[in-house]
C-alpha cells in the first residue's frame, strides 16, 4: 500500500538523529571557519546521547527497511552539518560500501571495522572512470601488486584508515581492464598529499593521494578476480554497482541542507508576519510565498525520489535508472533551493551571521561528486531509450 | 512505514486502464479536440467502467467500495495518458457526488446520489473558478447572504466544467473561513448558463460560465448543513486530481517522443544520440516521476483522512509547472512535426496550459 | 554613441504600422478559426491607411539603419498578428532574402516583383539541411536542371508565385553540393501539395510541395556557380549566409506576437487593480507583478539582442553569432512569455474570447524554424569556442 | 537611432580598463578574498585612474568632464569582469559624490567634493539597505523627523559598503513620495557603526551595519534642500551600476569555462564538443550579452537624463538571476575543479549570489 508514514519506532529514531544533529550544528560554523581543523571522533556531547545504531537495527512490522531510513537519517545528519557528527561513525565510508557490495567474506571479515575512502577521480578524470590512468601491476614474484596512480577529491581520505582505489591493469582494455583494491594507511608509498580547500563542506575531509610504487598483497584485490572479461561484458558495470546505494545517499546528504535552509528561511518569514497559507493558490501570494511554495516542492519532489531509489533497493528491485534519477534531481534542487532561499531573505542571507550562507555553499558539491548531474542524465537517457554507452556517451 | 508498492489489486486497474486508456481512449482524442465535441460513445464507455458509482453507497444503487483516492489517482494518471479532455469531463460529477456522500445530509444523499449509480453517464459539478485574473479560492467574490431559512446567492462562474448538460451545481461562495457551498439546480431561478467556453485547451471538456443573480436556495442546500461546509477539502481533492491528471499528459508527452527521438535522424545519427537532445528528455522523465510522487503523497494524504492542504496544493503546482515544461519540450523534441495537428504533441501543450489554470474541476 | 531612441521620422512609421497592425488584428480570429481561407491580398481598411514603403526608403540623420527599422516594422505588424496584414507586401518572401543575398544581377531584375518562398526542409530532415534529398540534374541536352523532390513548411507556399529551392548536384558531396534554384509556379512538375494543419500561425501559408522532373532553364541556379566546391571550403557557408538576416526577423516575427500578450497581461492587471510600481524591487511585490516584471525583462532582453543582429547588418558587420543569439533568445523568449502571461491571467488567459491563447499557439514556431533553438545554440557554441562542424554538432 | 556603438573614447576606456583588470585587479582577486582584506594598494591604483574625481566639478578639484553613465558602465563591467570585490569598493564612494553633485546644495558640494578629488582615495557611502527580510526601498523603516530646523533619524542600515571607512553617508529615510537622503557624518552622534560584516561573497568589500538612535543633521543635511530628496533616482542609478558589475562577473565565468571546456576531455572528446557542455555555454553566452544591452540601455535613459525607473529595475533583476545561473553553470562546468579554491569559479559562484541583493550601493 501506498504510504508516506513512519512508525513511531522509525519517528523516535529520527527525532533523536535531530536531537544530535542540533548539537552539532553548534560547531558547524567554527569547523567551516578553520579549515584546517578536524571535528573530533567525538563531540562532548556524545556521551548523553547514545548511537541509534541498535535500534536502527531493530526493524519491526511497520518499520521502514533499513535503506530508506537509512536516507532519512543522512537528510537529519546533514539537516544539523554536513560534515559534523556528534560521533563519527567507525567503517561508514564510502570504501566500505564498495567492501561490502563487492568483498569477498575473507575480505569483509579482514578489513572490518576498518574505515575506508574510496578513491577514484584523478586529476585529468572526473565524470568519466574509465579514464582512469592509475595502474596496478602484478609482481609474480612476489604475489604483490604494485599501484601507481594520483587520486584527488578522496572523501575521508585523511582520517579513514584504508582505501578502496581504483586502478587498471591494462589501459588498452578500457572499462573492463578497471579493478577495486584495498590500501590500508601506512603501506609504503602511499602518501596523503592534502587537504583540498574548498568552496563548502570545508571541514569534511576530501584529500588527494600519491602512490608510488606502493606494494600490496595479491589478495588485496577486491573481489579476488584477476581476469580481464571482454570489454563491454560488464566487468565495469560490476564496479559500477557500488553506486546504486551511495548516489541515493549523496543526494540524501544535499537534501538534508536544503531543508534546513527551507526551515531557517521558513522561520524568518514567520518573524517577518508572512502568512505561507496554501489554500489560496498561486495568483494570490506575495512573490516570497509563492518563491517559497515552489521551493517546497521542489523539495518534497526531490526527497520522494531519493526515498523511491531507497525502497526499490530494500526490496531487492533494481534501481540504477531511479539512483540516478534522485541524484540528478537532488543535485539540481539542492541548488535552486539555497539559491531561492537567499533571494527571499536577502541581505540576512548572505550574511555569516547565520548558517543559510553556509548551505548554499555545502549544497553545491552534490550535482558534482558520485557522477555529475551530467552523467546521471546519460544513465537516465540511456535506459530510456535503451542504449549502450555506445550510443550515447 | 514508507512505501511505494500499489497493492495487487491496484495494479491490476491500472493496467486495465492503462490498455482501456491506449486501445479505446486515446484514438478518439483528436477528433474531440478538432471537433471540440466531446464523445458521448467513449463517455458511456468510461462510465461503464464505474469509477464514480462503485465508490457510492449500496443502499443508493452504488457499489459501496470504499472509496480510494490512490486508486483514483492511479486510475486518473491513465486516463489523462490516453486523453486529458475525456478524462477531466468523466471526473466532473466526481467532484460533486463524493462531495454529497462525505458531506452531504441524508435527504441530498437520497435525493442525488441515485442519480450517478444509472445506467447512463450523469453530469453534476463543482463551480469554483472565477472570471478575471488573480483568481483566489480562499477570497471568492461570489457571495451567498443568509436570508430567513434560505441562501440568496450571488456572482459569477466560469470554467464550470459540463456546464452545457450538469442537473446540478456545488455553488461555492464567500471567503475564508466563511465558504460555503450549496447544492443549486440547473432550473434555479436566477441562474443563467452560458453557451460553451471556448477554450485553448480540453477541448472537448464542454465548460460553461455561470451566472448567479440572486439565486434563492433553501438552508437545507448547504453542504455539511448548519456546520458549514469543508470548502477547503472540495479545493485539496480536485488539486490532487488535477496534478495525477497533469502526470498522465507529462507520460503521454514522454512516452511519445521516446520512440520518435530514436527514430529521427540529423546529422548521421539518432536525434536521441545527441546530449541536447537526450538531457532534456531525461529531464522529461525526471519531472514526470517527480509529478506522480508529490500527487501519491497528497493522495495517501487524503486516504488517511488528515489534512492535506499543503501537500495537494504543492503538487497541484508542481504539476502545473512540470507539465508545461514537458509538453513544451515535446513540441521541441519534434520540431516541425511538433507543431503540426498530425501529432497529438500539439495538442498536449494547449492541454497541459489549460489544465494548469484549472482549480475545482475534479474529485478522487 | 549608444542610443536606443527613434526619431520622429521612424516612430511616425512605427506608429501608422501599430495603426495598421490593430486592423489586421480585428480579423485575426477569423482566420485562425477558418484554417482553410486565406486573407485577402488587401483588406477593405488598406486604401486609408498607404503603405510606409515610401518613407521606409527615405533615410534621414538620426534615422535607424533599414533591417533594424525593419525589425521593429516586423514587431509592429506581428504586434497585430501574425499572418493577416492590411496588405500583403509584394516581394517580402524569405526566398526574396535569398535572391538579393545570392543572385546574380540578371536574375534580381528577372525576377523582382514575384514573391518567392524558400523551400529547404524536407520529411526527412529538419533541422540538418545538409541532409536534403531533392535532386537536380543537369540535362547538357536541353541546357536544364532537372529537379526531382519534397519539400515541407514551406512559408507562403502557396501563394508565392515562385520558390527559392534547395538541391543537390551531388549527394556524395555532402553540404557542398547543395545549390539554390528559383523555380516559377506553373512549371510543370511543380506540384503544391497542401496547406499543413498547425498549432499556431493558422491563417499563415505553409505549404507541401513536390517536384517530379521538374525542368528549369540552366540560367535559374541562384548566383549561376554551377562547380561544386570541395568539401569544408565554404560553399555551403555561401547558401547559409542567406539566412542572416532572416534569423533576426523570425525572432522578431514571435517577439511582436509577446509583445501583444505582455500588452494584453498589462491591461488586465491594471484593470484588477494591480500596481506595477518598478521601484519597489522584488521582495516586496505581489506573485503576479514579479513574475510580470520577469517576463518583461525578458522581452526586452530579447528586444535588444534582435536589434543588435540588425544593426551589424546595417554597418557591414558579420553577424552570423548574434543572429543564432536572437533568435535562440527569442525562440525561448517568446515561449516563456506567453506561457507566463497564461499563468497571471488564469482563466482569461486560455479564453478563446481572447487572444491571448492565440499569441500563446501562434510564437512557437519561432523556436523551430529558420533553425530549432538547439541548431542556433550549436551555432553560437562552434564560435564560442572557434569550433568547426565536425568538432561539434 | 537605435546605435549598439560605443564612442571612440569609449572604445579607448574599455581596452585600458580591460588590460588593467586582467594585469592589476584579476591577479589581486583570490588574495583578498582569502583574507578578506581590501588591496590598499589595488584600491590606491583604481583610485589614480580617477573615476570618480574627473567627473566632479573642475572649480573643486574635479576633472570637470561631463558624466557619462555608458561609459561608467562600460568601465564597471571590465572592473568587475577583474574582481567585483574591488570594483564595488573602488566605486561605492560614487554613489555618495555624484549624488551630491547632482542635487547637493552649494554649501554640500563645497565642503565635500573636494574630498574625493585629493590624492588618496576617499570613503564615503550610500546608506539604504536595511536588514532583515523582504526588503523594499520605496518603503523604509528607517524614519527622519523634522524637529525645529533639524531633522532626526532613527533606524538601522546594513550592507553600507566602506562602512568602516566612510567619511560621511547618505543615510536614505522614509517611505514612498516621503523618502529623504541625509548628509550624516561618521561622528555624528547616536550613529553606531559596528564591525565588518562577514558575508558570503565581495568578502574584500568591507560593509557594516549602521545604527542610528535619534541621530540629529541640520535641515540643511537633506539632500535635494526644501525640495526634498530624488530618492529613487539614487536607488535607479545603483541598480544600474549593479546589473553593469554582474554583467562583468557572468563574463568572467564564460570566459573562464571557454578554454577550460575545449583542454578538459571526457570519454575520448573535448567536453566542449558535448552538447551537454556546449549548449549550456552557448546559453550562458546568450544571457551575458542580454545583461549588457539591458544594462546599457537603462544607463543611456540616466545619460538622457529621462526616467529609467522601470529599465533600472528590470536591467538589475534580470542580471541578478542570470549572473547567479551562469555562475552556477560555470562550477558545473569545471565540475569538482569548480568546487575547489584554486580556481576563481567558486568565487564568482558567492560575488554573483552576493550581489544580487544588494541594492543601492554604486552609482555612474
Amino acid at each position: 500500500m501506498i504510504d508516506f508514514t513512519l512508525s513511531d519506532h522509525d519517528q523516535s529514531i529520527l527525532d533523536r538523529v535531530r536531537d544530535q544533529a542540533l548539537i552539532a550544528r553548534k560547531y558547524a560554523r567554527h569547523y567551516d571557519e578553520n579549515e584546517h581543523e578536524f571535528p573530533p571522533d567525538e563531540l562532548p556531547e556524545a556521551k548523553d546521547h547514545p548511537s541509534v545504531m541498535k535500534d536502527l537495527m531493530q526493524r519491526g512490522e511497520g518499520d521502514c527497511g533499513l535503506a530508506t531510513l537509512g536516507m532519512l537519517i543522512s537528510m537529519g545528519e546533514t539537516w544539523g552539518d554536513y560534515s559534523v557528527r556528534i560521533r563519527i561513525p567507525k567503517g561508514a565510508g564510502l570504501g566500505n560500501a564498495a567492501l561490502s557490495a563487492a568483498g569477498t567474506p575473507e575480505q569483509k571479515k579482514r578489513w572490518a571495522g576498518l574505515t575506508l575512502a574510496m578513491a577514484i577521480t584523478e586529476p585529468g578524470c572526473g565524470s568519466d572512470p574509465s579514464q582512469v590512468q592509475a595502474t596496478a601491476v602484478l609482481d609474480e614474484a612476489t604475489d604483490e601488486w604494485v599501484i601507481n596512480g594520483e587520486k584527488i577529491f578522496v572523501t575521508t581520505g585523511c582520517r579513514a584508515q584504508g582505501v578502496v582505489l581504483w586502478a587498471t591493469l591494462d589501459k588498452s582494455a578500457g572499462r573492463a581492464g578497471i579493478k577495486s583494491f584495498v590500501i590500508e594507511k601506512g603501506t609504503p608509498g602511499f602518501v596523503v598529499a592534502h587537504k583540498e580547500k574548498k568552496l563548502g563542506i570545508r571541514s569534511d575531509d576530501t584529500a588527494a593521494f600519491v602512490f608510488t610504487d606502493c606494494r600490496v598483497p595479491r589478495t588485496n584485490l577486491l573481489g579476488g578476480k584477476e581476469e580481464i572479461p571482454k570489454a563491454g561484458s560488464g566487468g565495469f558495470k560490476g564496479v559500477m554497482k557500488t553506486f546504486n546505494l551511495t548516489r541515493p545517499g549523496v543526494a540524501a546528504f544535499g537534501l538534508g541542507m536544503a531543508e534546513a535552509a527551507l526551515d531557517f528561511t521558513r522561520g524568518q518569514l514567520a518573524e517577518a508576519g508572512v502568512d505561507l497559507g496554501y489554500g489560496s493558490g498561486t495568483a494570490g501570494q506575495p512573490a516570497v510565498v509563492d518563491k517559497f511554495h515552489r521551493l517546497e516542492g521542489t523539495f518534497e519532489a526531490a526527497r520522494l525520489t531519493i526515498l523511491r531509489a531507497a525502497w526499490l533497493s530494500d526490496h531487492g528491485q533494481p534501481n540504477n535508472m531511479e539512483a540516478s534519477v534522485c541524484k540528478a534531481k537532488g543535485g539540481s534542487a539542492v541548488r535552486e533551493i539555497t539559491q531561492g532561499c537567499i533571494e527571499i531573505l536577502g541581505p540576512l542571507g548572505i550574511s555569516r551571521e547565520h548558517l543559510l550562507e553556509k548551505w548554499f555553499r555545502d549544497v553545491r558539491i552534490t550535482d558534482i561528486y558520485e557522477g555529475t548531474g551530467e552523467i546521471q542524465r546519460m544513465i537516465i537517457a540511456r535506459t530510456l531509450f535503451d542504449y549502450t554507452r555506445a550510443d550515447l556517451s | 512505514m514508507i512505501s511505494f508498492q500499489l497493492t495487487e489489486e491496484q495494479e491490476v486497474v491500472r493496467e486495465a486502464m492503462h490498455d482501456f486508456a491506449e486501445q479505446v481512449v486515446r484514438p478518439g482524442a483528436r477528433d474531440a479536440d478538432e471537433e471540440s465535441k466531446l464523445s458521448e460513445e467513449l463517455l458511456a464507455q468510461v462510465h461503464e467502467l464505474g469509477l464514480i458509482a462503485t465508490q457510492l453507497p449500496e443502499a443508493l444503487g452504488g457499489g459501496g467500495e470504499e472509496r480510494s483516492p490512490v486508486t483514483l489517482a492511479v486510475v486518473l494518471e491513465e486516463l489523462a495518458w490516453g486523453d486529458a479532455a475525456l478524462a477531466t469531463a468523466a471526473l466532473a460529477p466526481a467532484a460533486f457526488a463524493f462531495a454529497i456522500a462525505d458531506a452531504g445530509s441524508e435527504e441530498q444523499k437520497r435525493d442525488l446520489l441515485p442519480l450517478f449509480c444509472g445506467e447512463s453517464f450523469h453530469a453534476a459539478a463543482l463551480a469554483l473558478v472565477e472570471p478575471g485574473p488573480l483568481f483566489d479560492p480562499t477570497d471568492l467574490s461570489t457571495r451567498a447572504e443568509a436570508k430567513g431559512d434560505t441562501f440568496v446567492i450571488s456572482g459569477a462562474k466560469s470554467l464550470v466544467p459540463l456546464g452545457d448538460r450538469a442537473s446540478h451545481f456545488l455553488v461555492v461562495a464567500g471567503s475564508g473561513e466563511d465558504r460555503n457551498a450549496f447544492v443549486v439546480p440547473r432550473d434555479a431561478s436566477g441562474l443563467t448558463i452560458s453557451e460553451p467556453e471556448k477554450n485553448l485547451g480540453l477541448k472537448a471538456l464542454p465548460t460553461t460560465t455561470l451566472k448567479l443573480e440572486s439565486v434563492e436556495v433553501p438552508a437545507a442546500a448547504r453542504l455539511g448543513g448548519a456546520g458549514g461546509s469543508d470548502v477547503q477539502r472540495l479545493v485539496n481533492v480536485s488539486r490532487v486530481a488535477l496534478a495525477t491528471t497533469m502526470t498522465g499528459v507529462s507520460r503521454a508527452a514522454l512516452d511519445f517522443c521516446v520512440p520518435y527521438a530514436k527514430d529521427r535522424r540529423a546529422f548521421d545519427q539518432a536525434i536521441a544520440q545527441k546530449q541536447g537532445i537526450a538531457f532534456p528528455m531525461a529531464e522529461m522523465h525526471i519531472e514526470t516521476e517527480s509529478q506522480r510522487w508529490l500527487a501519491w503523497k497528497a493522495a495517501s494524504e487524503l486516504e488517511r483522512g488528515v489534512d492535506c492542504t499543503r501537500s495537494a496544493h504543492l503538487a497541484r503546482a508542481y504539476s502545473a509547472e512540470k507539465s508545461m515544461w514537458i509538453a513544451d519540450q515535446g513540441v521541441q523534441t519534434l520540431g516541425g512535426h511538433g507543431f503540426i495537428r498530425e501529432h497529438p504533441v500539439e495538442m498536449w501543450y494547449r492541454n497541459a496550459r489549460t489544465l494548469s489554470v484549472l482549480e475545482g474541476t475534479l474529485a478522487l
